[in-house]
């Protein structure tokens, strides 16, 4: 046999499909160009206002895109990188990511020390990064959006390396994501050494139909990918980094972290696993189920024994992570495949089943849920860090407890009512309670496990749920009924001022936090619209 | 057929051990350096995973891949190493387990 | 005239009202004149029902529950009508509801009139009216009641409205505990009433009385023998019988006019009425039953009532005896002599109790025996009366109480010779107490301080003595034997009673019974002489500690209630709060230690950290490959 | 939102449910943008607020026509497409007075209580917990009945920890872990229900169409329906599931606690009823013996405990559970006289524990402290409030006249049709009832009166006037509850008839020669019961 | 025979090298015996045919990554010997160990699956190019493997891969310049502006540990 001649054609290049990507790294670079190039350093809001536009752009570009295309997928570059509903809706996401994060750390980087340029730069290429996750059709695109991503994200962490905290966990992070980024690479040696491709679609076509049950190589590659992407999700047991990283990194970082960076995650996550080995299905989602166990169980059980309410939001996040990946698990029926074979107009052409269409868009769901309810807590942890900041620095000496050690939220009702208000609406949705986003999209997850009849893993899941509220509550019962009577006033020195002040608030920062408490609310309250889309979203991806 | 062949099997074993030996070298070093490097070794053998591969299929996309890879480790060693220079500007004498006050 | 009946209740509660309202503007003595001219118009209506009643032709069969003519229900509303479960909030106006009524509302009305005087200078004067006026309404719901759900309203009613006057001088922490024992004590005997309802109800179908009456025929023998038998617990705990007599003694506590009225006269009957009213669901194991229970009842407490020092607790003993002779001639199947002795000892135990309180106020609320003597000088109407009741009491022909108990031994005869011998044995002491009673109080020698000044009490406490002591002296007339058309009660009562009782004795029998009951009495009263007139007996040979502490049954009970009773409790409600909130607090401690013990995991240490990602992925791709091959 | 208030097919054209529940929580919303320079503001604004959901809810009882046994003043929105959703409100005779009372209670305790402190987030959680419980009651759709549900226990928790006594801490969190740990296997069997139960044409949390249905396999209705049976059990509660209340009862704030009693327990009472029975004929039928036996123990524990609680406001928590115990014995019955008397009885406990809580939260006022042990002799000094704690301890102790006694009686009649020996049992705490109820009425009102106990002071008019409603309604319910029962029985027949059709259960008929023997009726489900 | 020969002495440096990684006291002589491995694979790359890959591996790794190694080293100051102990994680003895052996296991395992699964040797690429292969059919062992057939697939399948490359790198320039600008504090503009390293801003979430 002679030899494979791969003729070469220059692929299409579809610029359209392109065009968010390109806002954001084009923004970076047109930043940081103008900055290094501008005679004096640029003022603060210019890179903040940027970045803002850029996220909304981006956004922007990508709901037009949505109501445009119709839904229909649009491969390019040779089936690189497609854009569908899928990657659209998470795209508008990460816009929405990147415009509160970059609305949050106006404030705050000054707090951290971060050069506002550089910080807007990486964050627009971070989000790049997390936009190719989400349309990327291809492992090594995949690879390569998911370092961008997370490239990024170790620096954004260390820009405030000032704080040894942040050295830390900007090491930290980076040494186990160079770690599982190898696992996932090698994950991808193995996918790639099983069926010869690294396109998702491609290696979802070549194994449909074919019974490789015992096709080791494929399964441990799956395994791997599960590794590395389970890492980025902060699964159990790959979320060990999750708690010490989102505590030491600034928090604006953190709600970026724990929103975008898991959805981007997940996205790559449901990808993999729902295109390229949807016919494993009956070998992964067993693994996916027992993840999603251990995640929802190690989050819940301690995040209730925290003190720092940072990083009890970082265990509370792992146990988010579990409730998607038990949507992700619903496949429905043990024993069926994912997706089915069906005749449209004449031309046979792959769907996803129901219950995969179900789980997929119930994880997507819960995601975009999710995603605003972190960053509007984080969003008030910001806030909040500033003021104890100033606090301490008013008191004149260090105050031994950490920034956000729960004691110091004793008594927030009182100082600031409003943003008690809107932190406690938050911590609830994030708790599960009806009218919120939360509650919703716990229901949604709920539903996709019932339909694929995994009537353990939802009681399970909700187990967990109530056993994490218990860690919600301590912060509300802190900010509403602090442990001294409510009218001793000598515990933390940010309690001395006894009267609510409304003003000292960064207007940026209560945007933000009005915008993540609107949307927890309205898609609490009205979810119908969300839940079209992510069905839609799921119902147009590329297979 | 006969005798000994070097068939992609060994490759793979190789590479494995590579990358087992890599991985067993971040999990017992301390030193930030070496851990890095340890990365670096399971890298390749992820690499020679992927020639091995393209060479039993005739695929030179494995070939390709490997040049991606080779720039993904060169992009986290760079930063990579941005990072440890800082860490141990801070304190030089700093080991991976020196970095532990976050935890719990 | 019978439809105004409902004005016979209605204007106590009207005075309740009025009283809740106004009471304390209206003051001493106003408002206990309000209640009294309440009473005395209900009393007035009963006359004019009663007249009514009377107008209405016996002799017409049919009528609801083929009953006589005189049978009237007076629907007032519908008060739970739900899914087949009719109780109307009626009330029935036939013979024996309305010789209840006139006692009720006659003795009422003399009472309400003696504590006007009795209560004089009480702060909570208008509050102790309010009491009496409700209580009178719930006796007349509860005599009037034309279901046993009304019946039971007044029932309930009664036994709070007893609570509430027992524990009138609440911070006399005796008082209180009396008022609170006597209620929970009667809720035993509800929980058999509501129990009887429910039997009735899902047997029968109804709960009205006229219903009731229709269809005990057909009850199964079992199921009515249940129900008499919890009828018999329910008018038990009311009535005060063994063994749920307990709180009648205690219940002293309560200002005299409440003893009389509430404790002598009218609520502890509730149960013979409520007997007498469903006889035709009793059956003879149930009637032989409850024969037993009243014999033993009426000589248990006539020989507690032997060795009592208290004015008042002689009195409580002796109701609890009369009582339990009430339930030997339910048993016995003699109801008129029931009702007749219920009619006859409201009359004179009324009176007694009244005589006692009006010595109790004269001497400045002294109530030991031992500490009186010798006051018929000082109080001679009192005196007098109280000696009429004495007779009374104590079966002396022709006084009232000769007639009744004499019928009621002739029917206890008839039943069960024993039964008789025991109830001969308890008229004995009676007579015999009772004279003890009437020496040591207004005979023998002053054994009170002259500083206590006694006194003799104002006319509104002396007029109802009077009457009393008239109606305690004649109240046999109703009820006279051996010429049939004397027998006007029992004639009069006839159409209610399933199955009326015919004594079969001859009548020399009924003679010579009678004769030997007279004896009976005599042979108590002369010894009483012997002993506490003429000394010629010592006493303290008659008073054994044993009678003094009611052969130490209420000690009994109250020793284990307090006791291992209230230790079982709090063992409940430690194992509540240990085991029951301990677990659910266990379990969340559980978690939470769980979460400590994982902690350690979470070490802050890089390397441990990738340890949990390598072995994680040494652990996901065994666990696939497994699956891969199985 | 406006076309949330477009009623459809109801008597009359103002969508009276929806404003039911929107007055309160745009009350809420108002109260909560006052300006912070008039906190006075607050409670009246919020009291009128709630005052007109109480008028409403006055309106609503007028116009209900008790003859009809279907769901009344309907008003159906679709909410949620994608998932079968809809804003599907109605009233019926079971939950109208549940409704009625909600809308009372909470402006009466608004008007009435001192909060003491910051009077406008506690108002506006008022009137949500107001919005949130009538939306309970009258949700005919799954979906919004558990939002209902769960939202509820928000402002509750709040108001504990916020406004409560010094545990309140511990009871504030340990009330919402509680009962949500109970809910949480509720969502999953209310998803479980309409993902399997859904007809062909799609799925859908309608309760009407789940429940006509009866499309669930046996053994899934029976694992759904206990899960539904845990969260209400949690919630009424019953023992051994009832450890929360005392807790939250005691550290909660008096309107809290009046709110809690007289409101949210009855959410699980009537979930077992119209989310029990309704969807699960077969299933309430199978588990009813370990409902009842846990409903009876409830009476005996809730009151031997209550005997020996030493803090006032634990013992009428407790007793509270002996009440609760009653109704779901009744509603296990299943006979038209248990389940009407069970639903008056809701509303009754709600009169007579709501006035004890408000009762002694006026003693607390006074006090400071609610130990028995530190009162004594109060009647002396303060006989108006010595009256009517009596008045309704009465009420609370099933005195015939009083309201208490109707729903108790039904309940035990009804029950002794169906269930003899339980009843039996249960009809003992009446006994217990008295004893402990009497037994701290001695304690802390008679005996000799220390001296701060003689400066207690009566009660005022203003507290007069917030126990009236309740006073009143305690003596003309127990005189004449006909006009609740009237509405109850359609309703209640019409749910058993359901019930009987889809079970296979059979109330024997009246003057069958059963009982003393018992077992009879009973003894085939009791074998059942593993 | 001279194939397994290369292989064995590739393979052999190779190992040895990466134990040497392991093992080395000194940064410095790891990152050598890192070389050695290196240089073992871009023999094995020749090998396999990846003449390309295997000169690009020598330039890019040995010239460019282990000379970046060497130089930080070199710059930190870091070249002494250090610790070989597990410090203060003995038990990271045990989960290396079940990490090596359990892998090990896996490994065997997956060798023995290796030469089932390529007895019918199939791929996407080759399904793509319309070729069957069949049982019988040896795979393919001789293919372009030249600069334009990796050019080839570069700029085609990959093209989208190769630019984001770029985003890669230039994220990676940033991060390296921005840090180590940081990392010597005091000529960063904003840092200048903060009056350099003083307190508040080293009061992160430990300050006692910083401060050591």
């Amino acid at each position: 046999m002679g030899q494979v001649e791969i003729a070469f054609e220059a692929p299409a290049v579809d610029w359209w499909v392109l065009t968010p990507q390109i806002i954001l790294v084009g923004a970076a670079l047109g930043l940081l160009l103008v900055a290094s190039l501008a005679p004096r350093a640029l003022p603060d809001w210019v890179s903040t206002i940027v970045s803002i536009a850029t996220g909304a752009a981006a956004a922007i570009v990508a709901a037009v895109q949505w109501a445009a295309w119709d839904l229909a997928p649009r491969p390019t570059l040779n089936g690189a990188f497609v854009s569908d509903g899928f990657s659209l809706l998470l795209t508008v996401l990460v816009g929405a990511g990147v415009v509160m994060t970059a609305l949050v750390a106006h404030s705050a980087l000054d707090r951290y020390d971060m050069a506002p340029p550089e910080f807007a730069a990486l964050l627009l290429a971070s989000a790049a990064g997390a936009v190719v996750m989400a349309g990327a059709n291809d492992l090594i695109v995949l690879f390569l959006g998911l370092e961008s991503l997370s490239i990024a994200l170790y620096v954004l962490i260390a820009l405030a390396g000032r704080r040894a905290s942040a050295r830390e966990s900007a090491m930290k992070y980076f040494v186990l994501g160079a770690f599982s980024s190898a696992f996932f690479l090698y994950g991808i040696a193995l996918v790639y050494g099983s069926t010869g491709s690294t396109n998702l679609s491609g290696i979802g076509g070549f194994l449909f139909g074919s019974i490789r049950e015992t096709d080791y190589l494929l399964l441990a590659g799956i395994a791997l990918l599960l590794v590395g992407l389970g890492f980025k999700v902060a699964a159990v047991p790959f979320h060990f980094w999750a708690p010490d990283v989102y505590e030491g990194a600034p928090s604006p970082v953190t709600g970026y972290l724990a929103s975008i960076a898991k959805a981007a995650g997940f996205a790559a996550l449901a990808r993999v696993l729902y295109v390229a080995v949807a016919e494993q299905s009956t070998a992964w989602a067993p693994i996916l189920i027992g993840l999603a166990f251990a995640t929802l169980a190690v989050g819940a059980v301690m995040a209730i024994c925290q003190n720092d309410v940072k990083r009890m939001l970082a265990y509370s996040s792992i146990s988010h992570a579990g409730f998607v990946l038990v949507g992700l698990s619903a496949v429905a029926g043990s024993g069926e495949a994912a997706r089915w074979i069906v005749r449209v107009a004449g031309e046979e052409s792959l769907i996803l089943t129901t219950g995969a269409t179900g789980a997929v868009s119930s994880a997507v769901f819960y995601l975009i849920a999710y995603s605003f309810m972190a960053l509007g807590s984080f969003a008030v942890l910001s806030v909040l860090g500033s003021e104890q900041q100033s606090a301490d620095a008013s008191a004149g000496g260090a105050d031994a407890s950490p920034p956000h050690a729960l004691s110091r939220y004793g008594g927030l009702a009182r100082r600031r009512p409003v943003l008690a208000l809107a932190f406690t609406v938050l911590l609830l949705a994030q708790a599960g309670v009806p009218l919120t986003a939360g509650f919703v999209a716990k229901f949604e997850v709920i539903r996709a496990a019932i339909d694929a009849s995994g009537y353990v893993l939802a009681a399970v899941a909700m187990v967990t749920a109530v056993v994490s509220a218990f860690a919600y509550l301590r912060v509300v019962l802190a900010m509403y009924a602090p442990e001294d009577s409510a009218d001793g006033d000598d515990s933390a020195p940010a309690a001395r001022a006894g009267r609510p002040r409304w003003g000292g608030l960064p207007l940026t920062s209560v945007f933000a936090i009005s915008l993540a408490v609107a949307v927890t609310v309205v898609v609490g309250v009205l979810p119908q619209t969300l839940l079209e889309w992510s069905r839609d979203a799921v119902l147009s991806i590329i297979l | 057929m006969s005798g000994l062949e070097v068939t992609t099997g060994w490759y793979l074993t190789l590479g494995a051990m590579l990358f087992l030996i890599g991985g067993t070298g971040l999990l017992v070093r301390r030193n930030p350096l070496i851990m890095l490097m340890c990365v670096e070794l399971m890298l390749n053998g992820v690499n020679l995973s992927f020639i091995a591969f393209a060479d039993r299929f005739g695929d030179v996309h494995g070939h390709t891949v490997v040049l991606f890879v080779l720039v993904v480790a060169a992009a986290e060693v760079v930063v990579g190493l941005g990072l440890v220079v800082a860490v141990l500007r801070a304190s030089p004498r700093a080991t991976a387990d020196d970095l532990s006050a976050l935890k719990g | 005239m019978v439809e105004l009946v409902w004005l016979i209740p209605a204007l106590p509660l009207a005075g309740f009202a009025v009283l809740l309202l106004a009471g304390p503007r209206l003051g001493e003595p106003r408002a206990g004149w309000l209640a009294t001219a309440a009473s005395a118009g209900s009393f007035l209506f009963t006359l004019v029902t009663f007249g009514g009643l009377l107008g209405l032709d016996s002799a017409t069969t049919g009528g609801a529950g083929g009953h006589g003519g005189r049978w009237f229900v007076s629907t007032l509303f519908e008060w739970m009508p739900i899914g087949g479960l009719e109780v109307d909030a009626a009330l029935l106006v036939d013979p024996l509801s309305m010789t209840m009524a006139l006692f009720v509302t006659g003795v009422g009305t003399l009472i309400h009139l003696y504590s006007v005087g009795y209560m004089h200078g009480d702060p909570k004067y208008s509050k102790f009216f309010l009491y009496l006026n409700l209580f009178l309404f719930s006796m007349l719901m509860l005599v009037l009641g034309e279901n046993l759900v009304v019946t039971f309203l007044g029932w309930e009613g009664v036994g709070t409205c007893s609570y509430l006057l027992i524990s009138f001088w609440h911070e006399r922490p005796t008082a209180a505990t009396a008022g609170k024992k006597a209620f929970v004590t009667n809720r035993i005997g509800d929980f058999g009433f509501m129990i009887a309802t429910f039997l009735l109800w899902t047997t029968l179908g109804t709960v009205s009385y006229a219903g009731l009456a229709a269809g005990a025929p057909a009850l199964a023998t079992g199921t009515a023998t249940a129900v008499s038998l919890l009828l018999l617990l329910a008018a038990a705990g009311k009535s005060a019988q063994l063994p749920l007599y307990v709180w009648l003694p205690d219940a002293m506590e309560g200002p005299t006019p409440v003893s009389a009225m509430v404790h002598a006269a009218t609520m502890v009957t509730a149960g013979v009425y409520l007997l007498v009213r469903l006889n035709p669901v009793l059956t003879d194991t149930a009637l032989l039953i409850i024969a037993i229970v009243g014999a033993a009842t009426a000589l248990f407490a006539a020989l507690a009532a032997v060795a009592q020092h208290d004015i008042k607790k002689v009195l409580a003993y002796s109701t609890v005896s009369q009582l339990g002779y009430m339930f030997l001639a339910i048993g016995s199947g003699a109801y008129v002599a029931a009702i007749f002795h219920v009619v006859t000892h409201a009359f004179f135990k009324g009176l007694l109790f009244l005589g006692s309180g009006s010595v109790i106020h004269g001497l400045g609320d002294e109530q030991d025996m031992r500490r009186m003597g010798a006051l018929r000088a000082v109080m001679p109407v009192t005196a007098v009366t109280f000696i009429v009741g004495w007779l009374a009491i104590a079966g002396v022909p022709p006084l009232s109480g000769f007639w009744s108990k004499d019928e009621i031994l002739l029917a206890a005869w008839e039943q069960h010779r024993l039964l008789w011998a025991v109830g001969l044995t308890t008229a004995l002491l009676t007579a015999y107490y009772m004279s003890r009673q009437t020496f040591l109080v207004f005979f023998g020698g002053q054994r009170w301080d002259d500083s206590a000044h006694p006194h003799e009490s104002p006319a509104t406490m002396t007029l109802p003595l009077v009457v009393l002591a008239g109606a305690a002296a004649i109240g046999g007339a109703v009820n006279l034997p051996l010429v049939g058309d004397w027998l006007v009660l029992e004639h009069f009562l006839e159409p209610v009673l399933a199955d009326p009782h015919h004594f079969t004795s001859e009548t020399w029998e009924k003679l010579l019974l009678a004769f030997v009951a007279v004896l009976a009495a005599l042979i108590g009263i002369t010894v009483a002489i012997a002993a506490w007139l003429r000394s010629r007996i010592p006493t303290d040979k008659l008073e054994p500690a044993l009678l003094e502490n009611v052969f130490y049954f209420d000690s009994t009970v109250s020793n284990f209630v307090g006791g291992p009773g209230t230790k079982a409790f709090e063992a409940a409600a430690t194992a509540d709060r240990r085991f029951v909130d301990g677990a659910v607090n266990g379990v969340a401690r559980l978690v939470r230690m769980l979460g400590e013990a994982v902690r350690p995991l979470q070490s802050g240490y890089l390397r441990h950290y990738a340890s949990g990602v390598a072995v994680g992925a040494i652990i996901l791709v065994i666990w696939l490959a497994l699956r891969g091959v199985s | 939102m406006g076309a949330l208030f477009a009623a459809s097919g109801s008597a009359s054209d103002f969508p009276l449910l929806n404003a039911l529940i929107f007055v309160p929580a745009v009350g809420a919303l108002v109260v909560a943008l006052l300006p912070r320079s008039r906190p006075d503001l607050a409670r009246p604004l919020g009291t009128l607020f709630a005052a007109v959901g109480g008028a409403l809810a006055l309106a609503l009882a007028w116009q209900f026509d008790a003859a009809d046994a279907g769901f009344q003043f309907v008003s159906q929105q679709s909410w949620i497409p994608a998932l079968g959703i809809s804003w599907h409100v109605g009233v019926d005779g079971i939950s109208l007075w549940l409704v009625v009372l909600t809308s009372l209670v909470v402006p009466i305790v608004l008007a009435g209580v001192d909060p003491h402190h910051d009077p406008k987030p506690y108002t506006a959680w008022m009137l949500l917990l107001q919005a949130g419980s009538v939306g309970a009651f009258v949700a005919l759709d799954l979906f919004l009945f558990f939002v209902m549900f769960e939202v509820v226990l928000v402002p509750m928790y709040l108001l504990i920890a916020g406004w409560g006594y010094e545990g309140r801490r511990y009871a504030a969190t340990k009330f919402f872990i509680y009962t949500m740990a109970g809910s949480a296997l509720l969502l999953v069997a209310i998803v479980a229900t309409a993902v399997l139960g859904s007809p062909d044409s799609g799925i859908t949390f309608d309760l009407q169409t789940l429940a006509e249905g009866q499309l669930l396999g046996e053994n899934t209705a029976r694992l759904c329906f206990v899960a539904f049976a845990i969260a209400f059990l949690v919630k009424v509660p019953v023992v051994p599931l009832h450890t929360w209340l005392p807790d939250a009862h005691t550290e909660a704030p008096t309107a809290g606690s009046v709110v809690l009693a007289a409101v949210l327990l009855k959410l699980g009472t009537y979930g077992l009823l119209r989310f029990g029975l309704y969807l699960f004929p077969e299933a309430s039928d199978w588990a009813a013996p370990v409902l009842v036996t846990v409903g009876v123990v409830g009476v005996i524990w809730g009151a031997i405990t209550a005997a020996m609680q030493r803090d006032l406001k634990r013992l009428v928590a407790y007793s509270s559970v002996a009440h609760m115990g009653f109704i779901v014995l009744g509603i296990f019955a299943f006979t038209a006289q248990a389940v009407g008397g069970g639903v008056i009885q809701m509303v009754n406990h709600g009169i007579s524990t709501g006035a004890l809580f408000l009762l002694v939260g006026m003693l607390y006022e006074r006090r400071h402290t609610r130990q028995i042990d530190e009162l004594a002799g109060i009647q002396s000094a303060a006989p108006v409030y010595a009256g009517v704690f009596t008045l309704i301890m009465l009420s609370s102790v099933g005195v015939p006249g009083l309201n208490g006694f109707v729903g108790e009686f039904l309940i035990l009649i009804g029950s002794f049709d169906t269930r003899p020996v339980w009843t039996i049992i249960a009809a003992t705490g009446v006994i217990l009832a008295a004893l402990y109820l009497l037994w701290a009425y001695q304690r802390v009102f008679h005996g000799p009166p220390a001296a701060a106990d003689r400066q207690t002071a009566d009660l005022r008019r203003g507290e007069l006037l917030t126990l009236a409603p309740f006073v009143i309604a305690a003596v003309a319910l127990g005189v004449y509850p006909k006009p609740l029962l009237n509405a109850v029985e359609p309703a209640a027949d019409k749910l058993l008839e359901h019930f009987e059709e889809y079970s296979g259960f059979k109330v024997p008929e009246l003057g069958d020669p059963v009982v003393v023997d018992h077992g009879d009726s009973t003894g085939e489900h009791d074998e059942d019961d593993h | 025979m001279v194939e397994v020969v290369v292989f064995a002495v590739a393979g052999a440096a190779c190992l040895v090298g990466a134990v040497g990684v392991v093992l080395s006291r000194n940064p410095v002589h790891a990152a050598l015996m890192l070389v050695m491995t290196l240089f073992g694979i871009a023999v094995l790359f020749v090998a396999l045919q990846a003449h390309f890959i295997a000169a690009v591996q020598v330039i890019v790794y040995a010239g460019a990554i282990v000379v970046l190694f060497l130089f930080v080293i070199m710059l930190l100051g870091v070249d002494r010997a250090a610790e070989l102990s597990l410090g203060a994680l003995p038990a990271q003895r045990w989960t290396a160990a079940a990490f090596g052996l359990g892998g090990a296991a896996v490994l065997v395992w997956l060798v023995a699956a290796v030469d089932r699964i390529f007895k019918g040797a199939h791929s996407y690429e080759l399904e793509r190019a319309g070729i069957v292969v069949t049982e019988a059919d040896a795979p393919a062992t001789s293919y372009a493997t030249d600069v334009s057939a990796i050019a080839r697939s570069l700029f085609s399948d990959y093209v989208y891969a190769f630019e984001l490359t770029s985003l890669l790198l230039i994220v990676a320039v940033i991060g390296t310049v921005i840090l180590a600008r940081r990392s010597y504090g005091a000529d960063g503009r904003r840092a200048g502006q903060h009056g350099g390293e003083s307190a508040p801003a080293e009061s992160g979430a430990t300050p006692q540990k910083a401060r050591q």
